[in-house]
């Protein structure tokens, strides 16, 4: 599987040189005179915490920002991106991080946008359109009508059409930051054999992605930043991912999870019979005091449906769910179900800080304080819980000036930080946590993991879902693998394996599964 | 450090509402031209003028803040004048008014509120045919009925003083209060500025979003029947057409004092001071001979700069 | 109260009678105080639009929702009209002060094929082309309260706006004599008849030195003036008269003067309720104008005339003399609110049904 | 052909909106007034209701423009008061007609400067504007009057083979429009603006590389030369200028927008939703009349259909 670095060789052409790039935004820095080479045929990772500064060198080269100092040469000669579109002209092709389809176009609207071919007068060509999306569709092994609307596609598929999107141009440098964030192995296989293809023809290919085994697999170089600064850039035969993590953090991966707990008490919650869908197979599941429980499997099999059913998200069809030994009364309402299961002492922590967990503009303080506050009446007296909010904000390490400081201003790390933060301080004894390390670098990781683990601990109980198996297995203690919207195995999270996890959940099914919409 | 310190100062210049500059400004400028006029008695009689615009402010600030808008203030208020002059409810007491006219507020309210909280219609068009509806009501009923005298205890209330300060005057600055420590003494304060920031992280953290909403429009529309009452108090009279620019103008006001849609800040007090901002406007450009169009012009123009001002702060604080 | 339902009894008495008898001119009696324009004025002449009973006439209302004196009109028309049998329907359309929508509104009186139409016009030009569309239609078209500047029409019964602001302006120059100074208070800006009335004015100040200190717009209301004339005051209250384009606005100065304990200027009013009763009681200087909204019945009565066949002007003009107290005083009414306008032809049980206090 | 009923009524996975609604409410409109009234159905009636139609129709898309991109521009009817002013003033029709676009275009310019560039609301921004320009229009004429050029009369007044030439404009309008929102890159990106707004990714047409601001910019200044459009028809309506004709059109056509179907959050619309949302109204006012529904009522009943029409078109996003 090992690249050979061998292609590497004197006479290999460098596609693009970046040289003394240096960015500020406002009074912060995020790129200090960092100078970065992609030769062609080559992939080529870019790794480094968040905030590192990774995301900003890359939009400068897409011409979304313009570097304060530096120059960028292409193919040797000095360029300049005002647009994202003139970085596009110049055959700099980019899938970014965000999911960032438009719902209300069809694919192949979307495949176009901002290019479009026009007939006559003006109007857009459809038919050609329609017919360059299939193709591309094909390549990466998809049978979609380009006609269909993103907002019926699944998630996976939506990232799918982003990465044709993405790489279906005739460009010769593609730039791919985070493609995997909401793809299953499987999917991930297919797209690293088309990224194959692409290196094979002799294009260049940026990879961004926090999966290691991801980065071994496909990448030829790495090139590491941290704290805006320029580390190495090295090949990646020479690196090991422990020693690309040293590089990153200044740390060993085996640091990372704390110890797991030896002895659950008794179920702080418990599921049974519980039907998804009208069509799924009911399951159970418990969870002990002390114990972390994660929900494994392939992305979009009912794992967050499931978790957001139970605070009526979504309704389920049927089931019966107590919280220590209390059964609820089910289903819950749209609106106000997960204010009834705080008032019990679950907290659900959503995926998306940015649009479903923080309040951006609000102050630390308040957002913390707003899990304390909403399981009051709002005709009762506000507390200020200033005490609180500073405890939490220390036990967590939240790096800011103050409890007054916008949410916004913080890194993405203090940002889940202060979310988990939110739920903790409301005094929860169960939390049903979304990818609680969704976007955030190595050293915040593995904080929030002490955090949960500490939460544990203290008897409380907690379900994690998470894309990233490597984390389920090093956090857990135990595993449900979920498939096709029901429980299909259970396993101690110290013997399992990404490959046992597949396993358990293919294995279980005899038929092609559609993946399951998670809206 | 030295760079984060000013930067917070000037955060923190940047974020007092524009209508306090633009009221600071007003009052040097009527010092100068008028200084008799800077009396306890006169300004009195001038705050007095907007009190009505004032009480419908409170309200519109807080739809404001949980990212919606009531424009269905004309409508409640004509509806209310038309209960108190039309004798409708022949000799009817004071009591009776404000309970009935209390009643329409709540029950206008609670409707705005449940259409745009529950059932997610757009704000801007529901409470619009609200209007409408309200304004036909109105039509209607006065073609058979047509408005006629306002009891007089409702003006003789509305001219009283207490020390130097004419009640009505008194009785915004209590409402003010009360709606000022409600928000920022109770939970739902801290609901209306987590809704305001982002209604999907108030539902995860448990906020009853839905709840928040209808209950920012039912003290809408509280507030609106309040404000009728003092309107239709200070007007004396019946009227098929009274204050129909009352609720575009709270929604300036409101901006004016620093309440911007959908971003969870603002306060009462911001507000408040566009709301007096208004009342100095109108007093120095009549004082100035300013006609009706320059009048018009410099409105628009103040809002237009104070929302500029505000959009370059948060543009640049987003960054 | 005796004296307006003898006035209202006469008015009947004299509609009726015109009603009754045929064909001469001179039979028509539009409405009190209207007189046939001196100078060139045509004939229309009798039997052009004869038709045979049952008629269906239509009136384009410029906005019955603007203030209780375009309410009443409203009702005067569908009361002059109710009293005819051989109208067999009576369309009233509300143009709600949006030319396009009287545009509309005619349009549509047309296409449903009325025998004659009344129109009030909201500018003096928006329904130009739609009244001449009616003419060519071969339908009659009767103008009331508000001229246009082309003469498609059939007749017209116009109340003079600057003669309304002549009749005001004349009496203020003599109460304040050559060298007073006055503010001056307009109706709705942008309004033909603010505009013309507040002319009138500008007649009547010729070769005065009377000094305008401030000219502002009240748009009629009462309360938009009364914060008007609060700001005036406290900005200056050393004023000699004050000259003001009618509807609301006189009540709610004068409240201002009395809330002050102020002594009222001399001050111009309109022929509403709740004026007189301040007027009578008060005692302060004025003069009423007159603009009765029982034009809205003379505009029914011209266009009932046209269809009985009988010869009409073209122009049939309306400048009453100004009111003093004395005359005000025998027709306020203290049993009725202050929103009925002076003079009416509203049977009584319909002023009572729509103004009685009780 | 059970998806596309289900996205015909709902609305649902279509950016087209739920316009089937106000279609089926337009019909029952027709149905009723061509059963209980012998005039509705004449040729003269529906020509008249073009007519009376046309400067709504042409308010409501350029007021869709910006609805597609999540804004509301409530300057619109002072732009249009404006325009008749300015066509008042009595200059050559050569001279006036570009000078009243050039001058739409500039307010809109200035509108969607303040919206894209300095991040002030729309509803503000917009809000300023209509004050301001109202302001403008009655210095130019605090009265109604002035000379409208000839060409601009006749062009609104006459016909041809014994059809109004405003069914013509219409059908010219209409087609020009369509060939924005629906026939060219940039009603397209207009949607995809608009979508990305609506759900919260607004970066994402920006990373596509679509000029994002630049192409709100144009919604905006569109949105003003259409209303200076509708102004050019009532001032050739109404034979003059006139400072207040505008006065609360901007509500008119927002409501005539939404009745379509198109969706106020941005992103989902389509013209012949606006169109039928623009008829709708003016079938209301038409038949109200036809009907010979009273004055006093037709108000509360014109309500009462919006508050149905919008009550039953309930979104995922709460608010505006």
């Amino acid at each position: 599987m090992q690249v050979a670095a061998t292609r590497i060789g004197g006479d290999v052409k460098k596609r693009i040189e970046m040289s003394g790039i240096s960015k500020a935004f406002g009074g912060s820095v995020a790129l200090k005179n960092v100078s970065f080479e992609l030769l062609e045929g080559s992939v080529h990772a870019l790794m480094g915490e968040n905030g590192a500064g990774k995301s900003t060198l890359m939009k400068i080269l897409a011409g979304v920002h313009q570097p304060d100092s530096g120059e960028i040469f292409r193919d040797g000669r000095a360029v300049t991106f005002a647009t994202p579109k003139e970085a596009l002209d110049f055959g700099i092709s980019t899938v970014f991080q965000e999911l960032s389809l438009l719902a209300n176009l069809t694919i192949a609207e979307n495949m176009f946008l901002g290019r479009e071919p026009t007939l006559r007068f003006g109007t857009v060509d459809y038919t050609t359109m329609n017919r360059e999306t299939t193709k591309a569709l094909a390549e990466l092994g998809l049978d979609l009508d380009p006609k269909t609307m993103v907002s019926e596609l699944t998630i996976a598929e939506r990232q799918f059409v982003e990465i044709a999107h993405g790489i279906k141009a005739d460009a010769s440098i593609f730039i791919l930051d985070e493609p995997t964030a909401a793809l299953n192995a499987a999917d991930v296989e297919v797209l690293n054999r088309h990224i194959r293809r692409l290196r094979d023809e002799g294009k260049a290919i940026v990879y961004i992605s926090h999966r290691m085994d991801e980065i071994f697999e496909i990448c030829d170089m790495v090139t590491v930043l941290k704290d805006s600064e320029l580390v190495a850039t090295k090949p990646l035969a020479e690196m090991t991912p422990h020693s690309l993590i040293a590089m990153m953090v200044g740390r060993e991966l085996k640091d990372l999870f704390p110890e797991r707990n030896a002895e659950p008490g008794e179920p702080m919650l418990d599921v049974e019979n519980f039907r998804i869908s009208a069509s799924s197979e009911p399951f159970s599941m418990t969870v002990g005091k002390g114990e972390i429980v994660g929900m494994a499997g392939l992305e979009g099999q009912g794992q967050q449906r499931f978790l957001r059913s139970l605070v009526g998200q979504f309704e389920p069809f049927g089931g019966k769910v107590s919280v220590r030994g209390k059964a609820l009364k089910f289903p819950v309402s749209k609106d106000g179900g997960i204010r009834y299961l705080q008032s019990l002492g679950v907290g659900l922590v959503p995926e998306d800080r940015k649009e479903e967990g923080l309040f951006l503009t609000l102050s630390i303080g308040h957002n913390i304080a707003m899990g304390l506050h909403s399981r009051k009446s709002e005709f009762s007296l506000a507390d200020g819980y200033g005490e609180k909010i500073r405890e939490t904000m220390a036990s967590m390490s939240v790096q800011a000036s103050g409890p007054a400081e916008l949410v916004s201003a913080l890194s993405g790390g203090n940002q889940q930080k202060v979310l988990l933060g939110r739920y903790l301080a409301a005094g929860m004894s169960i939390l049903l946590v979304e990818e609680p390390t969704r976007g955030v670098d190595i050293g915040a990781k593995s904080e929030i993991y002490r955090l949960l683990r500490d939460f544990a601990n203290k008897g409380g109980a907690v379900v994690v879902l998470s894309r990233e198996t490597i984390e389920l297995i090093g956090l857990c203690d135990r595993l449900y693998v979920v498939h096709d919207d029901t429980i299909v195995s259970e396993m101690a999270a110290e013997n399992a394996t990404e490959h046992n996890i597949l396993d358990a959940a293919l294995s279980r099914q005899a038929s092609q599964v559609r993946l399951e919409t998670t809206p | 450090m030295a760079a984060l310190f000013n930067r917070t100062n000037f955060n923190r210049i940047s974020r007092i509402p524009p209508a306090y500059f633009v009221f600071a400004v007003l009052l040097i400028v009527l010092w100068i031209a008028r200084p008799h006029m800077l009396n306890i008695n006169i300004m009195g009689i001038f705050i007095r003028q907007v009190v009505p615009l004032g009480i419908l402010v409170l309200g519109q600030m807080l739809v404001i803040r949980v990212n919606s808008i009531d424009l269905s203030g004309a409508g409640v208020l004509l509806l209310i004048n038309f209960y108190i002059s039309s004798s409708m409810f022949p000799g009817a007491s004071l009591p009776f008014f404000v309970a009935i006219s209390l009643a329409t507020g709540l029950a206008v309210g609670l409707f705005n509120g449940y259409m745009v909280g529950k059932r997610r219609v757009s704000a801007v068009i529901v409470t619009l045919a609200v209007n409408i509806v309200l304004v036909g009501i109105v039509q209607f009923l006065a073609s058979g009925k047509p408005p006629g005298d306002v009891p007089s205890i409702f003006s003789d209330i509305y001219n009283t003083k207490l020390w130097l300060i004419p009640t009505p005057v008194l009785f915004w600055v209590a409402l003010a209060l009360i709606m000022s420590l409600f928000l920022s003494r109770f939970v739902y304060g801290r609901y209306v500025s987590s809704v305001g920031a982002n209604p999907v992280a108030a539902l995860f953290s448990g906020v009853p979003v839905e709840r928040t909403v209808i209950v920012a429009h039912t003290i809408a529309g509280l507030m609106t029947a309040l404000a009728s009452l003092v309107q239709t108090a200070s007007i004396a009279v019946g009227s098929v057409r009274v204050g129909h620019e009352l609720p575009i103008l709270a929604v300036a006001a409101t901006i004016l004092g620093g309440v911007v849609f959908g971003r969870g800040e603002g306060g009462v007090w911001g507000p408040f001071f566009g709301v007096l901002s208004f009342a100095l406007l109108f007093v120095v450009m009549t004082t100035f001979g300013i006609g009706e169009s320059g009048k018009l012009i410099t409105q628009g123009l103040i809002i237009l700069l104070a929302a500029i001002f505000y959009g370059l702060r948060t543009a640049k604080s987003r960054t | 109260m005796k004296n307006s339902i003898k006035a209202f009894a006469a008015v009947t008495l004299l509609a009726t009678t015109a009603l009754s008898v045929p064909a001469f001119a001179q039979d028509v009696n539009i409405m009190d105080g209207v007189t046939e324009r001196a100078g060139d004025n045509p004939v229309v002449p009798a039997g052009k639009y004869k038709k045979d009973c049952g008629w269906k006439i239509g009136m384009s209302h410029f906005g019955v929702n603007a203030n209780t004196w375009t309410v009443q009109v409203a009702h005067e028309s569908q009361g002059a009209a109710a009293a005819v049998d051989c109208i067999e329907k009576f369309v009233l359309l509300d143009a709600g002060f949006d030319q396009k929508k009287q545009v509309a509104d005619i349009e549509d009186l047309i296409a449903q094929g009325m025998d004659a139409i009344i129109v009030q016009p909201v500018t003096s030009t928006s329904a130009d082309a739609s009244i001449a569309k009616a003419i060519a239609a071969g339908i009659p078209v009767v103008l009331h309260t508000g001229r246009i500047e082309s003469d498609a029409f059939t007749t017209e019964i116009q109340g003079g706006a600057e003669h309304f602001g002549k009749v005001m302006g004349d009496w203020l120059v003599e109460s304040v004599g050559q060298d007073g100074k006055i503010w001056v208070l307009r109706g709705l800006a942008g309004h033909p008849e603010d505009t013309n009335r507040y002319n009138g004015l500008k007649q009547s100040l010729e070769g005065t030195n009377i000094e305008i200190l401030v000219e502002e717009h009240g748009d009629w209301q009462y309360d938009k003036t009364k914060k008007l004339c609060e700001t005036l005051y406290l900005n200056n209250p050393n004023v000699d008269g004050i000259w003001s384009s009618g509807a609301d606005m006189t009540r709610a100065c004068v409240d201002v003067f009395k809330q002050f304990g102020a002594t009222i200027p001399p001050i111009s009013g309109e022929g509403n309720n709740g004026y007189f009763g301040q007027w009578i009681k008060d005692g302060f200087a004025s003069i009423s104008a007159e603009y009765s909204p029982a034009q809205g019945a003379a505009g029914v009565r011209a266009a009932v005339a046209l269809l009985e066949g009988k010869e009409l002007k073209k122009h049939y003009d309306y400048n009453p003399d100004g009111w003093d107290v004395e005359k005000a005083k025998t027709y306020y009414r203290d049993d009725l609110s202050a929103n009925v306008w002076w003079p009416t032809e509203l049977p009584e049980e319909k002023l009572q049904e729509l103004y009685s206090k009780k | 052909m059970n998806r596309t009923m289900k996205r015909l009524l709902t609305g649902k996975d279509s950016r087209q909106g739920r316009w089937f609604f106000a279609l089926l409410i337009a019909l029952a409109i027709i149905v009723w007034l061509g059963l209980t009234t012998e005039r509705f159905l004449t040729s003269e009636n529906l020509f008249n209701l073009v007519a009376q139609a046309m400067p709504l129709i042409i308010t409501a898309i350029g007021m869709m423009l910006v609805v597609l991109v999540g804004g509301l521009d409530l300057s619109v009817g002072s732009v249009i008061s404006f325009t008749t002013a300015i066509l008042a003033l009595g200059a050559p029709a050569l001279i006036s007609i570009p000078g009243v676009f050039a001058l739409a275009a500039c307010i809109g310019l200035i509108n969607g400067l303040a919206v894209t560039r300095l991040n002030v609301h729309p509803i503000i921004a917009t809000l300023s504007m209509q004050f301001i320009v109202l302001g403008i229009t009655r210095i130019l004429r605090p009265v109604s009057g002035g000379d409208v050029p000839q060409i601009v009369i006749d062009a609104v007044a006459g016909s041809f083979y014994g059809i109004p030439l405003p069914v013509f404009w219409g059908i010219v309008t209409v087609l020009i429009a369509w060939k924005i929102i629906h026939g060219s890159r940039f009603g397209l990106h207009l949607f995809a603006i608009g979508g990305g707004i609506a759900s919260g990714t607004d970066e994402a047409t920006h990373n596509f590389g679509v000029a994002d601001k630049q192409k709100i910019l144009l919604a905006y200044v569109g949105c003003s030369c259409f209303a200076a459009l509708a102004g050019i028809f009532l001032a050739g309506r109404i034979v003059s200028g006139d400072p207040n004709v505008g006065l609360l059109f901007e509500m008119d056509a927002i409501t005539a927008v939404a009745i379509g179907g198109t969706q106020l959050s941005g992103g989902v619309g389509s013209l012949h939703g606006t169109v039928i949302g623009a008829l709708v109204m003016a079938l209301l006012a038409n038949g109200m009349n036809s009907a010979n529904i009273s004055a006093f009522v037709q108000t509360a009943i014109k309500g009462v259909i919006l508050l149905l029409v919008v009550g039953l078109q309930s979104r995922k996003k709460m608010g505006l």
